[in-house]
């Protein structure tokens, strides 16, 4: 049990972790914000899950802490990214912009 | 004090004092409210770290949330709001955050 | 209690996290950038509040967990709303 | 956020009671035991928090209330943590590997969901899968910036292909 527990803590730091060097080496805020969100959401996740196994009387608490982190996070680096595009923040593009999409405001 | 938590509270300082310096330094106002939003952050976990969940819990509550809340709201009150563009790397971000200009 | 092997990679691995978001919080060329690194650290320190709390072996800290966590969102949401302007 | 083209039914007494179920179960959830005392102040604060949220319980609407939706709900939870691990496979990989494939590119994305919450689960999913990132909600279409778009792709199809997945789970509890 401990085992498992454990395993789930190391995956949650480590996808953690790829999301910090993602934030480091993106090279643009929407790339960032990505990276960011999408890796420390799973990675929080699977920390709490850890700890559930680790301590199987707090799991009330945590998954609330849970279903909170799973809605805001995303909800916080989409509403980020909203304000960037409508304050004229341009996304990022190789050399060759004729492929890159047309929705431009 | 264990050996644990005296390494999470050498990451803590560490964060603490490069982000209040940062907040001090730094040219544009709303930077300087998410450098101080991260100095209330680890000032959280570190009462936290000392057995204090009440101090701890207040701390959360008006450094993280409250403090960003007023003052991000009071800098798009005064109209202090624009996002720079960087210092000049053109790569990152090319001839942006012109946009709006009218305050 | 006691701290297995690979529980202390998985401390030492959020450590990492945690130094790397900050550095991008004191590099990042623009505030955008050091608005996300801002966001980002507070989702790491929600979840490193509760792994405090397992460190302490005390459920008081899922409250403060809680709690950063809802209102980490709300500066979040009113720090986009300033970049927004008068939208 | 709220669109004006949209129209919006009146919330009824079933959506009232929902919320009220809602917040009684996360104040069960925060107390964490059975106690008949909660469990009575839990009842009244949730009656409070309904009543005092009257006015903006239109954003329920969009939910179809019934047992059928059950499993459409759970088939979309097991698509969405399915997409959610795959995702992070994929920026997992995507970050390590060291010459940075990326390929940016913010595209429109059409919706065939009409209320408001459908929109946001939809928009809140697409931001967790694999190299999208919802960016924007006008009234029918999404903007999604995506890390990775193929150049010569057939950017229709492929969009199409980011919201299908979950929409067809989504169209079972949301309108």
């Amino acid at each position: 049990m401990r085992l498992i527990a454990d395993l789930f803590l190391v995956v949650g730091a480590a996808f953690t972790l790829f999301g910090a060097i993602g934030l480091i080496r993106m090279p643009d805020v929407y790339n960032r914000i990505q990276a960011g969100t999408k890796a420390v959401t799973l990675g929080s996740l699977c920390l709490l899950i850890g700890i559930a196994l680790l301590y199987p009387a707090w799991w009330s608490k945590l998954l609330v802490i849970g279903v909170l982190i799973l809605i805001t996070n995303p909800l916080g680096s989409s509403t980020i990214a909203r304000a960037l595009l409508k304050a004229g923040v341009k996304p990022w593009s190789k050399a060759s912009v004729s492929q890159a999409g047309e929705a431009d405001r | 004090m264990s050996e644990v938590e005296l390494w999470i509270a050498l990451i803590l300082g560490i964060m603490m004092l490069s982000s209040a310096v940062l907040a001090l330094v730094v040219k544009n106002h709303l930077a300087a409210v998410a450098a101080a939003s991260v100095v209330s952050l680890g000032l959280a976990l570190l009462f936290a770290l000392m057995r204090a969940p009440d101090v701890a819990m207040t701390e959360a509550a008006v450094g993280a949330g409250l403090s960003s809340l007023i003052l991000a709201l009071a800098l798009r009150r005064l109209g202090l709001w624009q996002i720079d563009s960087g210092s000049e790397n053109s790569n990152l971000l090319s001839a942006s955050s012109k946009g709006k200009d009218d305050a | 209690m006691t701290l297995t092997l690979l529980e202390i990679v998985a401390l030492g691995l959020l450590g990492a996290a945690v130094l790397l978001s900050l550095l991008r919080l004191i590099l990042g060329p623009t505030t955008p950038d050091r608005v996300v690194a801002a966001d980002t650290l507070a989702v790491i320190t929600t979840s490193g509040l509760v792994i405090l709390a397992a460190l302490l072996g005390s459920p008081l800290y899922l409250d403060v967990a809680l709690i950063y966590g809802t209102l980490a969102f709300v500066g979040v949401v009113a720090i986009a709303r300033t970049i927004e302007g008068n939208g | 956020m709220t669109t004006k083209s949209i129209q919006r039914p009146e919330p009824g007494f079933v959506h009232g009671l929902f919320l009220y179920l809602l917040v009684f179960a996360l104040w069960m959830l925060l107390v964490g035991n059975l106690d008949t005392a909660e469990m009575a102040a839990g009842a009244v604060v949730a009656l409070i928090v309904t009543l005092a949220s009257r006015p903006h319980l239109s954003i329920l609407t969009g939910l179809i209330i019934s047992p059928a939706a059950l499993l459409p709900l759970l088939r979309y939870l097991g698509t969405f943590i399915v997409a959610l691990v795959q995702a992070n496979l994929d920026m997992a990989r995507r970050v390590l590997s060291p010459s940075l494939p990326l390929q940016p590119a913010v595209v429109e994305v059409e919706t065939k969901l009409k209320s408001p919450l459908g929109r946001l689960i939809l928009a809140n999913s697409i931001t967790l899968t694999p190299g999208t990132l919802t960016v924007d909600v006008q009234d029918q279409v999404l903007l999604v910036h995506w890390v990775d778009c193929p150049p010569g792709s057939d950017l229709a199809s492929t969009t199409q292909a980011i919201t299908s997945k979950f929409e067809q789970h989504l169209k079972g509890f949301v309108l």
